[in-house]
């Protein structure tokens, strides 16, 4: 299947990129999606435990399933205000 | 309606937009960008968002102020993109009968905010280099 | 600096003057007039004051706010004459460093005007007639 | 010595005057002068127990004596805001 994985912030700066598609096997859940994105990016490792993650705009756990077309998003700590 | 915006923020029409014949208090809060931070000169200040899923979250708190003080109405904006200094990155508008809920519900908007809203702010310093302020995970 | 007019509160003009670059923060507050007060449809509203007194009490209350809550800055601005409804009778402009003592400031503010400004309030009701509101003895 | 006298709201309603100067003996204290105006002005006496009074814009009690030129103030219950 193919998500959409989006990334902010230092997320997005350490990865250089704010949006990339994943190709990942059927069945995979997020934290597989998670393993992926550090490999290709090993500096999302240092930020691991900071991330949350949504999924289609929903804060979601590393052990949810992922479907066609879903759109993964890193979400480091928040500051707006 | 929540709002995000790389415009100022229209305070007046805004605050013209809150203002009720049935309601006696209307309270404002404004985030500004201040010119330091823990100790250090801040020169420029950016905001980031994911933002659908940002105006979600303000619309939701927008919806849990009504229910949870008996307001009239909540309203808050918040600025995307670069903010010159003293100027509002954020504004949450209530409307009450009185000013008691316009005050607890405009405060506890603002609270909630900081740690349920997919939005980022970086800092530019005076001194050179930059930093994204440290936050609080969503959860 | 504390204000009394005759004219609409300029509210942008004063949350401009309010914002300062080493303040990450402004709380507002507005009095706004109802079109009804303890069951009865209002129709209009009017204020009148013991100006000089009420503009030294007034003053105090800015002095006073900074004092407790450590604040950078309070102003407030009261209406006196006709009022149109919906329109703002009273506005606290507070800027902090941090939004807590913004918010306390700016409510201990609003609740103390309420008790210690000779300034007094008069409704004239849709049903004809009108009268002053209930107040607080002057202590 | 002579005194000026203003009044607001409900006692300026009642009086049916904002601002009125008062003859009075050396001596006078405030409640000589409350009594004064509530014998020109009958209405002013279901008021008293609610007036706060003011001299020279300074809250004063009943007793406080008066000097000539002094500002005396008649402030019913404030309810601005």
């Amino acid at each position: 299947m193919t998500i959409t994985v989006l990334l902010f912030a230092q997320a997005r700066e350490g990865a250089g990129c704010a949006r990339q598609t994943l190709e990942l096997p059927e069945g995979s859940r997020v934290s597989d999606a998670l393993a992926a994105l550090e490999h290709a990016h090993p500096a999302l490792v240092a930020l691991r435990s900071h991330l949350a993650v949504a999924v289609d705009r929903q804060l979601t756990r590393p052990d949810a399933p992922l479907t066609q077309g879903a759109e993964l998003a890193l979400l480091p700590p928040v500051s707006g205000g | 309606m929540a709002e995000l915006t790389r415009d100022p923020i229209a305070v007046d029409r805004l605050l013209a937009a809150t203002a009720r014949p049935d309601c006696g208090a209307v309270a404002l809060f404004l985030g500004t960008t201040r010119d330091h931070h823990d100790g250090r000169a801040v020169s420029a200040l950016a905001y980031e968002a994911y933002e659908p899923m940002a105006l979600e979250a303000l619309a939701a708190l927008e919806r849990q102020a009504v229910e949870r003080f008996g307001i009239a109405t909540c309203r808050i904006v918040h600025r995307l993109g670069a903010v010159p200094l003293s100027e509002a990155s954020v504004a949450v508008f209530v409307a009450a009968a009185h000013r008691g809920p316009a005050f607890d519900a405009c405060r506890w908007a603002m609270d909630e905010l900081k740690r349920s809203v997919p939005i980022w702010k970086k800092e530019s310093y005076a001194s050179g280099g930059d930093g994204w302020v440290e936050g609080t995970r969503l959860e």
